[in-house]
């Protein structure tokens, strides 16, 4: 496919729809959070607001250069998630520069990210953070486990690595979705969305009482506001990941923003019920059940 | 009486006695003692090998004439080879118990035992 | 108690070793291919009565050459290997015996004569040049035993010992370009058969073996004499 | 040399023994007969230059004699005594085997008199007389053929050893001198009755005659040709009852002992080579197992030594059963035998008596403080020749020997044998290694100092330059030594970098070592087909890069480059190898070079020591392979592409190479080395043994993989089994390293990850698995390099490399923390840069091929490089500086510049992978021709997915570009903060090395995961080291030092040989 | 952070030289707050009156409880005052917040803490001083060891009064601090940082065992 320079006006509208949508729903899950509680809780632009105040800030002071940069790090890898990956099923618009790259690119992509917010932590010489980090990087690591192993059941099934493909085989009705054809892969990856989404069990890394919001404790000001705009878009991404892949992609934004918002409520819901696991408990957890589930997954391919 | 086989046997035992004498003797003058009944046991056998049933000692003399050596002397070649192996036998004898005089210098004990400094 | 069972073990081995060759010897009834060879062509080819003599000193000359250089290493190695006290001469030993200086007296000079006897025609009778040189060095025993202070000199028994070696080498050297080969004894022309000059060269070779034995052997025992101790 | 007036031989006994009688007139200078001259008077040299002279003349009329039949096509000749034939009177033969092994006895008898000068002088003129009678004899022994005459030089023989053995005049020495006589008495007896019965059964004394009389059809015969071989084993020492032998070795003279190991253990060798021809075959194959008995035995027993004299009695007593081994062997070794025989002989001739002179020059028999030697590198010198020629190492005769000893030995089917030689030779290297060790790293005491007069000196020199120089005349006659051309002019550089050593400064002889490599590259290397390219690539342009470094270093740095130049002509070698032969040299002058870079390291020297027992129990295994694939392929020429058409054991040779290549790629199991030897080596040692060394296994493979594709033994396909093997270690090796507090050792466990990486790949005997496991090994020269340089020169200014102890350098060494974090971006396959290339080539062809599971560890493991990427980059850069390290420079320049210059190829490889993958591609073809990658511009579309490295990079930089520039816009004026001004609950820290979190830093990895890295298989190699110390301390007790003990075990050793042979 | 640990030492380096540590140059950043930066405003009016908006709408209070107030903030997150509604959220760290609230009498040991929190917030940034100990002293103002006037050590935008005033006052408080800002007149960091010396001088009159840099970023 060639590239013709339009196609950035299009990623950049979907960009935008994405960095809303996320917001919004951040906003949802507090409002939600808060009815529960019987507080009429947050205004729905409420993160709209904070946002705008933290890029607002009059001063600010950097550690250095990698402390610098983290933000930086951070949003290229949410943004590229979203930029590698075809958004909209069938329109020539939304499939972004999916033409660079397939699942691989993306599943390793992630990575880029964190690997920015761990540098820029540790510069910050925040003794906190750099604990932080090691449990972050301990827990996605361990959350990769059953991750590839269903990522791979699916790159089995339908015999290819490009999105694209994966969510034609899954068109024509919700029967031929990845979630029914190979249900044991598709809990093992619901699982290990748990374990990405940085939500309780898994949020010993921000454990606010802990450590002080852990990582991004000394990130302030604009840097804060770069990294909040990559906790918008970031996890929509994923999550649109995790729907081409198992959940038969999105023809439509409606669609595409509903389930969305259904995947996101699956870890809200789990995060609300459970309570937060040490790190080597989370470790251990993973390589116990999801892992079993991963290798059955693969197992029902090749023997079924 | 086939002497030859006699000396032989003789030889043989003597050899035994010898060796018996080295692998149990403590005393080192002793076992040096033993080597020399080795020694003769070991001569007493070469000169058998060389035995003729019914002849004489290989000389040329009036009684044997050089005529009809071949049939009359005993083989000489054992003979000369006893002589240079007595005299090998004495050599070593010689030079072991000038050993024992320089070990009994040392450590002024006969036993064999006490001379175990290089082991392993 | 049980080392001595092992050993006998072993003998036992050893001896059932020994019974299989003692038992396949049975004696043979004639000289086998070198002694017959001997045998016939040993008189006159090296012209000495006495056939052993005549194999000891030419036909298998470098072996009796072998004996010597190994009398002479003993001696050389007793020499430098053992220390002579220097207090040698102040023993107070007491005198031997009178009957043993009265009998050394008359008998060493005998036991000399002898000895020579019977290194000078070994070629002839039996004995030759070792048996001589033993007789020799018995005599010089008995001397020792009767006179323990009488200190005798060593150096002159070295510088006996070397001439006759080296006289020995030279005629063994000699023999390659007057005669067949090395230690031939046709330097010399064989003479007449039986008579003292008889045998070429091999005579002279014997005496020098006989002294050269004579004086390690003495050489040898005053050195084990010096190294005595009073206890 | 007019051959007319060719000396008679008789002279050497004549001018022997004359010259000891005239000694004799001498005053004998030490103990005045007369008691008038009380103090001892030293004896004039007069009667010492007498001898040396009378050892010159004998010693040319051998050497007159061996080149009148080399060159002049001499006949052999008889010399008969007393003027007449032979069977009625002794002869002596002096035909070609006689003039050699009289040469050997003379040569060293000479220069071991020039040793024991000042001995001599101490000991008198009797001495002397005792020792040129003991040469005299040794030579008489060779050229007698009368067995009875070979009956009295014997006794000669030992009765001058006893005497000289007492030289050291204490008691140790005569108690050995006793029980000596002992044991020689008792076997001169059984000789002595064998030579009597042989008479009377023979008829004759002369051995060719009683030859004729084949005894051992005659009915009593059999006895006396028992008794007359078993005399003849026993006086060389056989394992079980060698008690004498060693304590006689461990007692007398240095120069004594280097007369008995290399002389009269020659000459007795000699003897029973001429005497077994009157026995018949059954003697051959007994004198073969008391030989293999004896090697194995007493170098068994050698690993438990701390004396150095009884070590190498032990050694040489050793290689004597060796030489057993082969004569046994004669007819099966056919007309090689007569090489092999050459070649081990000299190196041990040489070599023990080189080594013993050496104990002599040191004094010390304590192993230990033998690092004094480093006062003298030259000595230094020529003891690794030394050990090398024992051991059989490239340039020395006893290597082609080996070599073709286990090419003949498996074409005729005898692998046991082949087998146990190699075993004996590993467990022999085992204690000359660490000897080695000792002399390079252990601290000498100062003070002491290390006399070198000339006499002592020279006879070291000569033996020395003779191995190199015999070596080269082995390398000639070696079967397929034409085609060792390619290395004369390498090496001939390198014994040129070996003069200059010591004069010229670093920076000379860096760029000179650099230019040669180039030169070496250019010329050699250009016609290189694909793959080869691509390793030269490797071998030769990385080290030239990684070189660079050197420059850093200041001083001399004596016996560095010479070893840097031998290791890359080895890797070189391993390149332009068609045969076997030239392929085995390369590989093991690489492990010789690569050896002695890595024991520079200040603590390295157990790691280097089971970095040498690994590649040479690894290369024994390549040995023994190629013997079998020799054997198995039926044609007898010696090219590489045997391996090609292998008939029989194609399973085991595949198992016996791949093993041996896969010591160097350290895979779990093998790779206990690794860790040590890196992470002790020099910080410019480490990238080129880390980088570049460990390619060398992989080319190994990959040309074992191309020659026999996928072989299977026992029902189970190999690949399969390196398939996981590879997964494994990949998994393990990450795990390991994440665990790690020290950088260096963090970056070898990671190589060890890395290689089981490769190998897995390469196991897939698919085109994406190769493509995946080339373009894998490129990557991770590249960044393995790049992270070893960086570490290295942090290292160097930090003078640590415990990771905690440092900590915020980035403010310090950006340029180094740019290297790094490049490094590990690359390492650990994150997107824009190559790593990702070999991810995703990785995940097609696992998907292709069908591996899922080990695909899953594989892609584990690449996630946990991601971790203690991590942990490298954090707790040495970032976090809170250290007060120590407050004003430490940058890493020198000569470090910072290969690596920018790698990471200037990491990025072109990033922007254009087609550059590389496309050639691999394009030659992959050939071999695997299904499943190739189709190419559209710069995206890489295979049968599963895409992969466009161009685009991903640059929408990458375009992203964070824009970011970038809107972060400055909004956060302009920003503050620079200082290390405490963090938020710290209200409070201030109070030391830097209270709030820097780098210790255990992956503690809940370690708490949950921890139990897959317990040190097993350091627990199983340990074990094993264990077993073999407890053997040879429970067989060495045999020889408890009782003289009658000895006596015992001779005539046991006599019972139970007849039991065996007559029984 | 007791004065021994600002005291100079000297430590051995890599390479066996001597290096001079002095805690308080080396470890903290000297540097004094910026008047330009924080009196910054954007050119044109109307962003800075949404900026001012988007300020007053989100207002992160450091969680820094003093005194007897703290007890004071914890309903207003319950669902009878639920402050959320109005954009109020606590914060964990001073990087991230923009309101700091004392609620109660300011010993000494304290005000060191509180002037160091406040520090290491960016501007723009208020304070709001509950209470009538913390205004001035309150009862305890003849004590030795607290502070009696506030406004002497940190610039204070709104004082809410009473004896720890109620959870309706201090909504009232943080209404009349949201009209503040809105207005414009948020300027107490810029306050600061004009009148720093005078701040400081009275910070270190009060505050004998002075181991801090003068600003703490």
């Amino acid at each position: 496919m060639t590239f013709e320079p339009i196609q950035i006006a299009w990623t950049l509208l979907g960009l935008f729809i994405v960095f809303n949508v996320g917001l919004l729903l951040t906003s949802t899950v507090r409002k939600i959070g808060a009815r529960v509680g019987k507080r009429r809780g947050i205004r729905f632009f409420q993160p709209h607001i904070d946002l705008i105040k933290n890029y607002s800030f009059r001063t600010n002071f950097s550690h250095g250069i990698m402390f610098y940069l983290a933000p930086v790090f951070r949003l290229t890898g949410g943004i590229g998630i979203f930029v590698f990956m075809p958004i909209i099923y069938g329109s020539a618009h939304f499939s972004n520069f999916s033409f660079a790259g397939d699942a691989i690119l993306i599943m390793y992509f992630i990575f880029f990210g964190t690997l920015g917010m761990a540098l820029g932590a540790g510069e910050g010489a925040m003794p906190f953070s750099a604990i932080g980090i090691s449990r972050g990087l301990s827990q996605v690591t361990a959350a990769e486990i059953p991750l590839v192993l269903a990522f791979l059941a699916v790159f089995i099934q339908n015999n290819s690595f490009s999105i694209t493909e994966i969510v034609a085989a899954q068109q024509g009705g919700f029967l031929n979705w990845t979630m029914f054809t190979n249900p044991i892969a598709t809990i093992t990856a619901m699982l290990a969305f748990l374990g990405a989404m940085m939500r309780s069990p898994f949020d010993i890394v921000l454990a606010p009482q802990e450590i002080p919001v852990g990582p991004p404790t000394e990130f302030h000001s604009s840097f804060l506001g770069v990294l909040s705009t990559n906790r918008a878009i970031f996890p929509i991404a994923k999550t649109i990941l995790y729907i081409n892949l198992f959940f038969g992609g999105a023809t439509n934004w409606p669609v595409l923003i509903l389930k969305a918002f259904l995947l996101y409520m699956w870890s809200v819901v789990v995060g609300t019920v459970f309570p937060r696991f040490r790190t080597e408990q989370s470790i251990r957890w993973f390589m116990k059940y999801p892992l079993i589930l991963g290798i059955l997954s693969i197992l029902v391919l090749q023997l079924g | 009486m086939d002497f030859g086989l006699v000396a032989v046997v003789v030889g043989f035992l003597l050899i035994l006695i010898g060796i018996w004498g080295i692998l149990t003797q403590k005393n080192i003058v002793k076992i040096v003692i033993g080597f020399s009944i080795f020694d003769t046991g070991l001569h007493a056998i070469m000169v058998g090998i060389g035995y003729l049933k019914g002849r004489t000692a290989p000389i040329l003399d009036s009684a044997v004439s050089p005529a009809d050596a071949l049939t009359s002397i005993v083989d000489p070649v054992p003979q000369a080879l006893v002589l240079t192996a007595i005299v090998i036998g004495l050599g070593v004898t010689a030079l072991m118990l000038a050993y024992v005089v320089r070990l009994y210098d040392y450590r002024k004990s006969l036993d064999i035992s006490s001379y175990e400094d290089l082991k392993w | 108690m049980v080392r001595k069972i092992f050993v006998i073990i072993l003998l036992i081995g050893l001896g059932w070793f020994f019974y299989g060759m003692a038992d396949s010897f049975h004696g043979s009834d004639s000289l086998n291919m070198t002694a017959s060879y001997y045998a016939e062509n040993g008189a006159e080819e090296v012209g000495a009565a006495n056939l052993v003599t005549a194999i000891v000193v030419t036909y298998r000359g470098l072996d009796t050459l072998g004996e010597v250089t190994i009398l002479f290493l003993t001696a050389a190695i007793a020499a430098f290997f053992l220390k002579s006290k220097e207090e040698f001469s102040k023993r107070d030993v007491k005198p031997s015996s009178e009957l043993l200086q009265t009998a050394a007296g008359m008998l060493v000079p005998l036991i000399f004569v002898l000895g020579v006897y019977v290194f000078v025609n070994g070629h002839l009778s039996p004995g030759g040049g070792f048996q001589g040189g033993a007789i020799i060095a018995s005599g010089l025993v008995l001397l020792l035993l009767s006179k323990p202070l009488q200190k005798v000199n060593s150096r002159f028994f070295a510088l006996v010992e070397s001439f006759s070696g080296l006289f020995y080498v030279g005629i063994g050297v000699a023999g390659i370009f007057l005669a067949g080969g090395f230690l031939d004894n046709s330097i010399l022309p064989l003479g007449e058969f039986g008579t003292l000059l008889s045998a070429g060269i091999l005579p002279v070779i014997y005496i020098l073996v006989g002294l050269k034995v004579g004086s390690e052997l003495s050489g040898l025992l005053t050195k084990f004499q010096e190294t005595q101790e009073e206890n | 040399m007019v051959d007319s007036i060719l000396l008679n031989p008789i002279y050497i006994i004549g001018i022997g023994l004359g010259t000891s009688f005239i000694l004799g007139f001498f005053k004998s200078g030490r103990f005045q007969a007369h008691p008038s001259a009380m103090h001892s008077e030293r004896i004039k040299t007069a009667p010492w230059v007498l001898m040396i002279g009378a050892l010159t003349v004998m010693t040319f009329i051998s050497a007159e004699w061996l080149w009148s039949f080399l060159f002049n096509g001499q006949l052999p000749q008889q010399i008969y005594t007393a003027g007449f034939e032979p069977p009625f009177s002794i002869n002596l033969l002096m035909g070609r085997n006689e003039a050699f092994f009289t040469l050997m006895v003379n040569l060293v008898g000479l220069l071991s008199g020039l040793y024991l000068l000042d001995k001599f002088k101490e000991m008198g003129t009797h001495a002397l007389s005792v020792y040129l009678v003991l040469i005299m004899g040794l030579n008489g022994i060779i050229m007698t053929r009368d067995i009875f005459n070979l009956f009295v030089f014997l006794e000669i023989a030992s009765i001058a050893t006893a005497g000289l053995i007492v030289m050291t005049s204490d008691v140790k020495a005569l108690s050995a001198g006793f029980k000596y006589m002992i044991a020689t008495g008792l076997i001169s007896g059984f000789l002595l009755i064998g030579i009597i019965f042989a008479y009377y059964f023979g008829g004759s004394l002369n051995i060719d005659s009683l030859a004729e009389a084949n005894l051992t059809t005659v009915q009593g015969g059999v006895f006396a040709v028992f008794l007359i071989v078993v005399s003849l084993l026993l006086e060389l020492k056989p394992f079980p009852a060698n008690g004498w032998g060693i304590d006689a070795y461990e007692a007398s003279p240095v120069g004594i002992n280097a007369v008995i190991s290399s002389a009269s253990a020659g000459a007795t060798y000699y003897v029973l080579s001429k005497v077994l021809i009157i026995t018949d075959a059954k003697w051959y194959a007994v004198t073969a197992v008391v030989g293999i008995i004896t090697f194995l035995g007493s170098n068994l027993m050698g690993i438990k030594q701390t004396n150095a004299k009884r070590m190498l009695g032990y050694s040489s007593v050793g290689q004597v059963g060796l030489l057993l081994v082969i004569l046994g062997l004669s007819e099966q070794l056919g007309n090689s035998f007569k090489f092999i025989i050459f070649g081990i002989m000299m190196s041990h001739y040489l070599a023990k008596a080189g080594l013993f002179w050496l104990v002599g020059i040191v004094k010390t028999g304590i192993l230990k403080d033998w690092g004094i030697l480093r006062k003298k590198p030259v000595l230094v010198f020529f003891m690794g020749t030394f050990i090398f020629a024992l051991l059989g190492l490239p340039p020395f005769p006893s290597f082609f020997a080996k070599w073709t000893l286990v090419l003949t030995l498996s074409a005729a089917g005898l692998n046991l044998w082949v087998g146990l030689i190699l075993f004996g030779s590993l467990i022999e290297a085992v204690y000359l290694f660490r000897w080695f060790g000792y002399v390079l790293k252990l601290d000498a005491d100062k003070e002491r100092s290390l006399s070198t007069p000339f006499y002592r000196t020279f006879p070291v020199w000569l033996f020395g330059l003779l191995s190199y120089y015999i070596g080269y005349v082995a390398s000639v006659m070696v079967p397929g030594g034409e085609t060792l051309g390619m290395f004369y002019l390498p090496l001939a550089f390198v014994g040129f970098l070996f003069i200059i050593d010591r004069y010229l400064p670093v920076w000379v002889k860096n760029t000179l070592s650099m230019a040669a490599m180039a030169l070496y590259g250019w010329y050699y290397m250009a016609g290189l087909s694909e793959f080869r390219m691509l390793f030269a690539i490797i071998f030769i342009g990385g080290g030239i890069v990684t070189m660079i470094a050197g420059y850093a270093k200041s001083g001399k740095r004596v016996g560095f480059y010479p070893f840097v130049v031998m290791m890359y002509i080895g890797l070189g070698g391993l390149l332009l190898s068609e045969n076997i032969l030239q392929f085995f040299i390369s590989w093991e002058l690489m492990t010789l070079g690569s050896y002695v870079l890595i024991i520079r390291g200040k603590k390295s020297m157990p790691h280097a020591l089971s970095y040498m027992m690994f590649s040479l129990g690894g290369a024994f295994l390549i040995l023994a392979g190629f013997g079998l694939a020799f054997a198995g392929s039926g044609v007898s020429s010696i090219s590489l592409d045997i391996l090609k058409n292998v008939t029989r054991y194609s399973g085991l040779i595949y198992t016996f190479l791949a093993i041996g290549f896969m010591t160097k790629t350290a895979v779990i199991g093998l790779h206990i080395w690794l860790p040590g030897a890196h992470a002790e080596a020099e910080s410019d040692v480490s990238p080129m043994v880390s980088a570049i060394l460990l390619k060398a296994g992989m080319f190994g493979l990959v040309v074992l993989m191309l020659a026999m594709g996928s072989q299977s033994l026992g029902g189970v396909s190999l690949p399969y089994l390196l398939g996981w093997l590879g997964a494994i270690t990949a998994l393990l090796g990450n795990l390991m390293a994440a665990f790690q507090e020290d950088a260096k050792r963090l970056l070898a466990y990671s190589s060890v990850g890395q290689l089981g990486y490769v190998v897995f790949a390469m196991a897939f005997m698919s085109h994406l698995g190769w493509l995946t496991a080339l373009a894998f090994a490129l990557n991770h020269f590249v960044f393995k390099a790049l992270l070893f340089l960086a570490i290295g020169g942090v290292v160097m200014r930090t003078k640590t490399k415990t990771m905690y102890e440092m900590g915020g350098l980035i403010k310090r060494m950006p340029l180094s923390f740019i290297s790094v974090l490049i490094g590990i971006i690359a390492l650990s396959g994150l997107p824009p840069l190559t790593g990702f290339a070999g991810k995703w080539l990785s995940y097609n062809a696992v998907i292709e091929k069908g591996w899922y599971f080990q695909g899953f560890l594989v892609s584990i493991a690449g996630l946990v490089a991601f971790l203690y990427c991590f942990r490298l980059i954090h707790v040495i850069f970032l976090g809170q500086p250290k007060d120590k390290f407050k004003n430490i420079k940058e890493a020198p320049i000569a470090m910072l510049i290969p690596q920018y210059i790698l990471i200037g190829v990491i990025m072109l490889f990033s922007l254009m992978p087609n550059m590389v993958l496309k050639p691999i591609g394009e030659f992959l073809v050939q071999y695997f021709p299904d499943g190739a990658l189709q190419w559209d511009g710069g995206t890489a579309v295979s049968s599963l997915g895409r992969w466009s490295g161009v685009a991903i990079m640059n929408i990458t930089i375009g992203i964070f570009g824009t970011i970038l520039i809107w972060l400055l816009f909004m956060s302009r004026k920003a503050v620079k903060v200082k290390q405490f001004n963090i938020f710290y609950s209200g409070e201030a820290p109070s030391r830097p090395e209270l709030t820097h979190y780098g210790y255990n830093f992956f503690a809940p990895y370690k708490k949950a995961v921890g139990f897959l890295v317990q040190p097993l298989v350091t627990r199983f190699w340990d074990g094993i080291a264990d077993i073999l110390h407890s053997i040879s301390d429970f067989v060495r007790r045999l020889y408890n030092g009782n003289g009658q003990m000895y006596a015992f075990q001779v005539i046991l050793f006599v019972v139970v040989f007849s039991i065996f042979t007559i029984g | 952070m007791s004065l021994k640990d600002i005291e100079k030492r000297t430590v051995i380096g890599p390479m066996g030289e001597e290096i001079e540590i002095d805690p308080l140059r080396d470890y903290y950043c000297a540097a004094t707050p910026d008047l330009k930066m924080e009196q910054r405003k954007s050119s044109i009016p109307i962003i800075e009156k949404f900026a001012n908006w988007a300020r007053s709408e989100s207002l992160w209070i450091l969680a820094f409880g003093t005194g007897c107030g703290g007890i004071e903030l914890r309903p207003l997150v319950t669902p009878k005052y639920d402050v959320y509604r109005f954009g109020i959220q606590i914060r964990a760290t001073p990087r991230q917040s923009n309101v700091f609230i004392i609620s109660g009498y300011l010993s000494v040991k304290t005000l060191k803490r509180a002037i160091r929190a406040y520090e290491q917030m960016p501007s723009p940034k208020y304070l709001l001083a509950l209470g009538s100990c913390t205004i001035n002293g309150g009862m305890y103002w003849d004590s030795y060891n607290t502070i009696n006037r506030l406004d002497y050590y940190l610039p204070v935008d709104v004082y809410v009064a009473g004896c720890m005033p109620r959870p309706e006052s201090i909504l009232a408080g943080f209404d009349s601090l949201k009209q503040l800002i809105k207005d414009g007149k948020g300027e107490g960091a810029a306050k600061y940082a004009e009148k720093f010396e005078w701040y400081k001088k009275n910070q270190k009159q009060i505050i004998k065992d002075w181991d801090m840099p003068d600003y703490n970023w």
